[in-house]
């Protein structure tokens, strides 16, 4: 072991040890130029395709020079020097707090809610109410109970585009089952959003989701539907398509606001909500 | 203010636009026989240079696609593929513009009031040092804002997907005229593959009216874009590859575009020229195309310059040679342009082309071969009876 | 709330129990493992790709390549003994399966460098004849270069080591580090193995077995 | 010499701002020269070969050496000292990263200076910032300046990659007592995505730079069409990491406005957890969506859809970001300093650009729209509104606490209108002009287009913006003579950097602060109800 290495070594050997161990408790680390030359020096080996081969010489001297320095700069022990403060090491504890205060200016908001579960229901009762109409339309005005199912399906499979009246009339496994799955998860997704928003809707959510919503969407579904569902713009009829949109609305608004609302929980972190950690403070 | 900046600038495109083009449509429709065909196909076989210089003209006011600002507006479709993405565009710009307003809006309704709460709260005393009520969110408004895009998304996608199988069909349509388009730095090849020989030509390209056109598109060196918004997307020339699109030009006249990925020093000259002929017009000009060049005894010197400088080594003038690397100058004279759109062809102009094209258009791929003046306007008057 | 214990010593055990050596060098080794991902889907995507010139097939035989692969796998074992044998404190036998380590990494390369002056020399496969030429040897070459970092690396702790510099208590956390990049080496050496010599060599239209 | 020495992760981050600064203006200058030579139809200022080298080194620049270098800059400032730590993990690599990201930057800008004399150096590169192949081949890009460019941003790749490195270690080990994941500011999590994204795109680019460079000297075959070689590949490898690259862009800007926006907002940050889902989820599905910049290569519907889908969705989490700050503002007190102004122009701007980004998803759409000014619209208004509006709220917000001095409010207020405006001015019309049919990267058009007024405007917007920055270096240099004492905690703000002196010592803090939430300043504030009853 040469000479230089055993004094370091002493010198660390009086260093605290939490300064060794803990990164930067009692200690920084002190400025040093080796980095620099080391990058310096790898810029200049990249340098080399663009210049000259010779320049390649220079940067991996440089390069080597910084690396090994550095090298010595951690090894065996981090070079640092000692923070002039007293007490650094003790981490400041934490303030006092008062007692939990009954009454806060936090606030929830909404404070209550309908239960998801209520949208779901919402949903499944909007559905149906949704697809008697539709049904009713098919058998009543257009002829066929399966037309508006197959059209529907349309929204998804574009092939449905090139069939013909008469096969949009009869019925297919296919198309039933996407226009079953499309169904559901359209009506649940628009569930949801009953459940969340209802509560915030200032007066008569009845009215709101159950006539100005329908409105609202069939007035989109009517500026859309020439580039989302071709085919369906061919064969709709609107008087019917908006009857079957208030149908949904009043349904699955009328069940979702007939359950009763639950407070809701507030302020609890990811995990916790998760169930998967506990942090302190988390008490209540 | 945000909003209306926003609305403003892209509604005078986006509004205006369409507006236009069906009084157009309309007008077209009326008067439908009387359309001006674009610039004559068929040239005076006797071609004498004044009436060539006379008769060309860059492009014809009249005809009816090249109207004032729209001339490249991707709001002006003449033909399916862009009209189907200018109908989807409206679609999806009208979503955008709702989603726009709802959060502008908020975000205005937000600072109008917490400036208000703010100012209150400062005037109702020093006493509280209150912050105002602390809310750390709320899972049902988290979810809803969660849950509506996600329908507004899966509605984008579905008419996405839907437009996109509509036009990126994978064969070509029924009845469609093949084109082979090969992009050079910094000019256009097209090639129409033909029982009755192959006609090719350079920069403008002829079509006929309500036919699809398949395009094959090739890149003799770099990446190349061919675009002609009014017509269709973009769709990329990409060597060692071939991509194909299509459109069907619904209307006769020009329809400019130009190269649209970044291929070197003279992208920005890269320009196209679509001629949309009625077809009878392009039936006429196919064939003046595939009859060999005239052999005009008059200018029997220039077409000896022109074979002893070298010329030939890049061009070729009825297959006399296989130059490839610039344009096939057959039919040199039955164009209104040269150096890719830009420059109009007129004699001055190819003079000055031959004597210097980098005058015309720097870093371009042809040298200049130091011709004397006679020997100029030899080559010069030579090319200009190649029609 | 919980007040914090306020003596340092407890708020160390408050602190995170990862420590920094290991995940600076994990997000090393995920850094190279992007930049080999980038010449494996390369190597990949060129596949069957490359009509003239040389063929994988014709060029590369599995005799040699099997030995260099197993040296270099074995070492990957060998260089968890010598750590063993730091942790013990047993020097001897750290430096021992320490030199196994970097010679059976010097018998790949040596390996390596000999197949390539076969390709060369015999079979006429440059950088420059065709894609598949092009491939291999960036591929191989980009691995072969990290075996001499990680290499490397194992001389400066032997040379070390040899002059009494590494001390079992208070390194052998920072050997053990560096040892990952080695076994990361490794690693890589399957991938690469497996596509090169596996994947493709398989003959044009034959299944992937 | 002492800042060439020093490893003090603050001074680090100044140099990195600092230099980033000064290529913003040369990339600013360069962009100004563009918009000079663009204002007028077949204008002929600029020759189209050194129009060429201006937009590749104006958009390599401020990608490369304008953005990252700032918000890595930011990162390192403020990751130690906001999760109560000494320095960084790896303090000598951080000045390693930091300087070759210099060197990195002064290589590339050599190329202007290594004219013929200098060994073939030649000029500046010319293939725009994603030298798509094989333009970069030997054939067609003659000379060394592609290798300029390779070089310049593989050496400051590195830099960027040890820098990421480090931001990971410093928050997965280094946070101070107290202080989970979940309590760590949100502009923690922000790095942490951001230098996860780094690990995994910049490797990439450089592993693509790596094949173009044996191409180019050693004569392989990895881009080269006429050998079966790809130019396509290029493009996945380079997009791969140039999606992933516009959110390591974005998302530290994200950081910097759900920091400023509470604090002058007086409200906690709405929906912390749902933040950080929504960063999380950022970071992955942006690694999927590559081949959104590839839409004309002819992939066909399958890969088109795919692609096009998921870039429809990552606008989900985006959204969730946006909308989780529209509901931090409101119902709060909102004191609209310079900051503020910033953050909050930059929720507008940013929306604008991220709606124009829908578009652009549209796959038909951007048939039409792709490579043309439309495009370029769209990245400035998330680059410039976004990136840059964010770096200045930062730079407002934090300097205090760097340098212990206050930037005058009034000039600030200047340049953020005059930044706004010009800004508006310039990047708006691009919209116009793309999509009546302008190619970007052309250094001329033709007069009879209907282009010429949107460009004039373009061109008017940039003295505008040019004057806000000139107002704002001007302040910057006031405020550091004699601008107004600070104090430690200007903002009354909630986080640990504001709860140690300004300017900090070279430790940080005297005593390593504790967590007891999200917001430690508030509970050492007001103990009387502290967040920690909250959480
Ligand atoms: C900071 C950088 C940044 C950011 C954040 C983004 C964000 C987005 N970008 Fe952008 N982009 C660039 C920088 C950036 N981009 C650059 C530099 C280029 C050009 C590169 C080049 O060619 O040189 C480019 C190019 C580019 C293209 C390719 C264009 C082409 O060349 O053909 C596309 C196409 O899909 C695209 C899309 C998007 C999308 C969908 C987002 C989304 O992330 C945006 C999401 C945000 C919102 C949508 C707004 C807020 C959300 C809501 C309010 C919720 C409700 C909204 C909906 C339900 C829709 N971008
Ligand atoms: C963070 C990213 C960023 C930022 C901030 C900007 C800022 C600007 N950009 Fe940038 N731009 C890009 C990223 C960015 N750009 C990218 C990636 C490309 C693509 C490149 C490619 O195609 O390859 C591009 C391309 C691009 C083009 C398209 C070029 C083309 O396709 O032909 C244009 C054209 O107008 C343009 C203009 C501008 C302008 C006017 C600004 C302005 O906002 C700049 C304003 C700033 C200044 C003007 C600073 C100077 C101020 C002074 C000098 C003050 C004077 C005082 C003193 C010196 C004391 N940019
Ligand atoms: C090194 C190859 C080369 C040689 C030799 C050459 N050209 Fe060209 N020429 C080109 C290229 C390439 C172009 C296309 C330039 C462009 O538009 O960017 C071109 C374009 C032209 C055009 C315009 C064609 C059009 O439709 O736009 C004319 C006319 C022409 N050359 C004439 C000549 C004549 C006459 C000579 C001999 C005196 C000649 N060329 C020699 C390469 C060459
Ligand atoms: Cu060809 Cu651009
Ligand atoms: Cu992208």
């Amino acid at each position: 072991m040469t000479e230089r290495a055993e004094q370091r070594e002493e010198r660390a050997a009086l260093a605290p040890r939490e300064a060794r161990e803990m990164p930067y408790l009692r200690a920084i680390p002190r400025p040093t130029p080796w980095p620099i030359i080391t990058a310096f020096g790898v810029t200049f080996m990249f340098a080399a395709i663009v210049t000259n081969i010779f320049v390649v010489v220079v940067g991996a001297v440089f390069a080597l020079v910084g690396v090994i320095g550095w090298f010595r700069e951690v090894f065996p022990h981090e070079n640092v020097e000692a923070i002039p403060v007293a007490d650094c090491e003790i981490p400041l504890p934490p303030p006092e707090f008062a007692p939990r205060p009954k009454k806060t200016p936090r606030n929830v908001v909404p404070e209550r809610i309908h239960p998801y579960r209520s949208g779901v229901k919402g949903a499944i009762a909007g559905a149906i109410a949704m697809a008697v109409v539709a049904a009713a339309w098919g058998v009543i005005d257009a002829g066929s109970l399966w037309l508006p199912i197959n059209l529907l399906a349309g929204t998804v499979l574009p092939s449905i585009g090139e069939a013909t009246e008469a096969q949009l009339k009869t019925f297919n496994a296919t198309w039933f089952a996407t226009s079953v799955g499309l169904h559901a998860f359209l009506s649940i997704s628009v569930g949801m959003v009953f459940v969340v928003s209802l509560p915030m809707m200032p007066r008569r959510p009845l009215l709101a989701g159950g006539l100005i919503a329908p409105v609202i969407w069939t007035g989109i579904a009517w500026a859309t539907l020439r580039v989302v569902n071709p085919t369906l713009e061919d064969y709709i009829s609107w008087p019917w398509f908006l009857g079957s949109q208030v149908a949904f609305g009043l349904a699955c608004g009328f069940v979702i606001s007939r359950a009763t609302m639950v407070p809701l929980q507030v302020g609890w972190s990811l995990e916790r909500r998760m169930g998967v950690e506990r942090t302190e403070g988390d008490e209540s | 203010m945000i909003a209306i900046v926003f609305c403003i600038a892209l509604g005078v495109a986006g509004m205006a636009a369409p507006v236009e083009a069906s009084q157009e449509d309309a007008n077209a429709a009326a008067a439908a026989p009387p359309v001006p065909p674009a610039p004559a196909p068929v040239r005076q076989p006797d071609g004498s240079v004044a009436d060539l210089d006379a008769k060309l003209v860059i492009c014809d006011p009249d005809a009816p696609p090249v109207s004032g600002a729209g001339v490249t507006s991707i709001f002006e479709p003449e033909s399916p593929p862009s009209r189907e993405i200018r109908e989807l565009g409206f679609l999806v710009f009208a979503i955008c513009i709702g989603i726009f307003v709802v959060v502008q809006g908020f975000l205005v309704l937000a600072i109008v009031r917490g400036v208000r709460s703010r100012r209150a709260a400062g005037r109702e005393g020093e006493g509280g040092s209150a912050e105002p009520t602390q809310v750390y969110g709320s899972v049902p408004i988290e979810v809803a804002w969660t849950v509506i895009p996600t329908i507004i998304v899966f509605v984008l996608t579905m008419v996405t997907i839907r437009t996109i199988r509509d036009i990126d069909i994978t064969s070509p349509p029924e009845d469609a005229l093949e084109v082979i388009v090969i992009g050079h730095q910094w000019w256009w090849e097209f090639r129409y593959p033909d029982e009755a020989g192959e006609v090719v030509t350079a920069n403008e390209m002829h079509v006929p009216v309500g036919r699809p056109i398949w395009l094959r598109l090739e890149s003799a060196d770099v990446i190349h874009s061919f675009w002609v918004p009014r017509l269709a997307g973009k769709m990329d020339l990409i060597p060692g590859r071939t991509n194909y699109t299509w459109f069907e030009a619904e209307r006769a006249g020009i329809y400019l575009g130009q190269c649209a990925e970044y291929c070197g020093t003279q992208h920005a000259h890269m320009l196209i020229r679509v001629y949309a002929d009625e077809p009878e017009a392009f039936d006429a000009w196919l064939d003046a195309q595939r009859k060999p060049g005239v052999e005009d005894p008059t200018v029997a010197e220039g077409r000896r310059v022109f074979a002893e400088y070298a010329c030939l080594n890049c061009h070729t003038v009825d297959g006399t040679s296989d130059g490839m690397f610039g344009p096939n100058l057959t039919h040199l004279a039955s164009r209104d342009t040269i150096g890719s759109g830009f420059i109009p062809l007129n004699r001055e102009n190819l003079r000055a082309w031959i004597d210097d094209p980098a005058q015309l258009k720097i870093g371009c791929n042809m040298p200049s071969l130091k011709l004397d003046a006679a020997e100029l306007d030899a080559v010069t008057d030579y090319l200009l009876t190649l029609n | 709330m919980t007040a914090l214990p306020a003596n340092p010593e407890a708020a160390a055990t408050l602190r995170s129990p990862l420590s920094r050596a290991k995940v600076g060098m994990a997000c090393l080794i995920f850094m190279e493992s992007a930049i080999f991902s980038a010449f494996l889907v390369t190597y990949l995507y060129y596949i069957g790709k490359s009509p003239d010139g040389p063929q994988p097939l014709e060029c590369l035989e599995l005799g040699l390549v099997l030995v260099n692969s197993a040296c270099l796998i074995s070492s990957s074992f060998t260089v968890v003994i010598s750590v063993r044998a730091l942790a013990r404190g047993a020097m001897g036998a750290f430096r021992f399966w320490l030199a196994l380590t970097i010679l059976l990494g010097i018998e790949f390369l040596v390996g390596t460098g000999y197949e390539w002056w076969g390709l060369i020399e015999d079979k006429g496969l440059t950088l420059q004849s065709n894609a598949f030429g092009t491939n291999f040897y960036s591929l191989v070459g980009l691995h072969a270069f990290h075996v001499i970092v990680g290499m490397l690396m194992l001389v400066v702790i032997l040379v070390l080591s040899i002059f009494g510099f590494i001390r079992p208590d208070r390194d052998h956390q920072r050997v053990d580090v560096a040892t990952w990049y080695w076994h990361f080496v490794d690693v890589v050496w399957i991938l690469v193995f497996t596509l090169v010599y596996i994947v493709g060599r398989v003959p044009q239209g034959a299944p992937a077995s | 010499m002492q800042w060439a020495i020093s490893v003090d992760h603050k001074k680090l981050a100044l140099m990195y701002i600092g230099a980033g600064l000064c290529f913003f203006l040369v990339a600013g200058l360069e962009a100004a020269f563009m918009r000079l030579q663009l204002a007028r139809a077949e204008n002929d200022v600029i020759d189209p070969e050194t129009f060429n080298q201006l937009f590749t080194m104006h958009g390599t620049t401020m990608v490369f050496l304008v953005g990252m270098p700032i918000l890595l800059g930011f990162g390192n400032y403020l990751i130690p000292l906001m999760v109560g730590a000494r320095d960084m993990a790896f303090p000598r690599l951080n000045a390693f990263g930091f300087w070759l990201f210099i060197f990195g930057g002064l290589l590339l800008y050599f190329s202007y200076l290594g004219a013929d004399g200098l060994y073939g150096a030649g000029t500046a590169p010319d293939v725009g910032w994603f030298a798509y192949a094989p333009l970069t081949s030997r054939t067609f890009s003659r000379g060394n300046s592609t290798d300029y460019w390779i070089l310049g941003i593989m050496v400051s790749g590195f830099g960027s990659m040890t820098t990421a490195i480090n931001f990971i270690a410093t928050i997965l080990c280094m946070r101070c007592p107290g202080m989970t994941l979940m309590r760590m500011p949100m502009i923690g999590w922000m790095m942490l995505v951001v230098a996860f994204l780094v690990l995994v795109a910049i490797p990439i680019l450089t592993g693509a730079q790596i094949m173009l460079l044996l191409d180019r000297t050693l004569g392989a075959h990895f881009f080269d069409p006429e050998t079966q070689g790809s130019a396509i590949l290029w493009q996945h490898l380079f997009w791969f990491f140039g999606h992933p690259e516009v959110y390591i862009l974005i998302l530290p800007a994200f950081g910097f406005v759900s920091e400023i926006m509470p604090t002058f907002s007086r409200k906690v940050l709405f929906g912390y957890p749902l933040m950080v889902a929504a960063t999380v989820g950022i970071g992955f599905i942006s690694l999927g969506v590559w081949a959104h910049h590839m839409f004309v290569v002819g992939l066909g519907p399958v890969l088109d859809s795919f692609f096009g889908a998921t870039t429809f969705l990552i606008s989900v989490p985006t959204g969730i970001k946006i909308f989780n700050w529209l509901g931090t503002m409101w119902g709060g007190r909102l004191h609209f300093t310079t900051p503020m102004l910033f953050v909050t122009g930059f929720v507008a701007m940013f929306v604008i650009g991220g709606l124009t980004g829908i578009m652009l998803a549209t796959v038909p759409l951007t048939w039409q729209l792709s490579d043309s000014y439309f495009v370029v619209g769209h990245f400035h208004y998330v680059l410039f509104g976004g990136t840059v509006f964010g770096i200045f709220g930062a730079i407002f917000y934090w300097f205090p606490k760097a340098t212990g001095r206050l930037l005058d409010e009034r000039l600030g207020k200047w340049t953020f209108w005059l930044l706004f405006i010009g800004f508006t001015l310039t990047f708006m019309p691009m919209h116009v002009s793309g999509a009546l049919g302008m190619p970007r990267r052309i250094y001329t058009y033709e007069a009879d287009r209907g282009w010429e007024i949107w460009n004039l405007i373009s061109s008017i917007g940039v003295p505008v913006q040019m004057a806000g920055v000139a107002i704002f270096l001007w302040n910057a240099i006031r405020a550091l003579r004699r601008g107004p004492v600070a104090g430690d905690d200007p903002w009354d703000a909630w986080t640990l950097e504001w709860g140690t002196t300004s300017p900090p010592p070279e430790w940080n803090f005297d005593r390593i602060p504790t967590c007891t939430s999200a917001r430690p300043l508030w509970d050492r504030k007001n103990p009387e109800d502290p967040d920690a009853y909250y959480e």
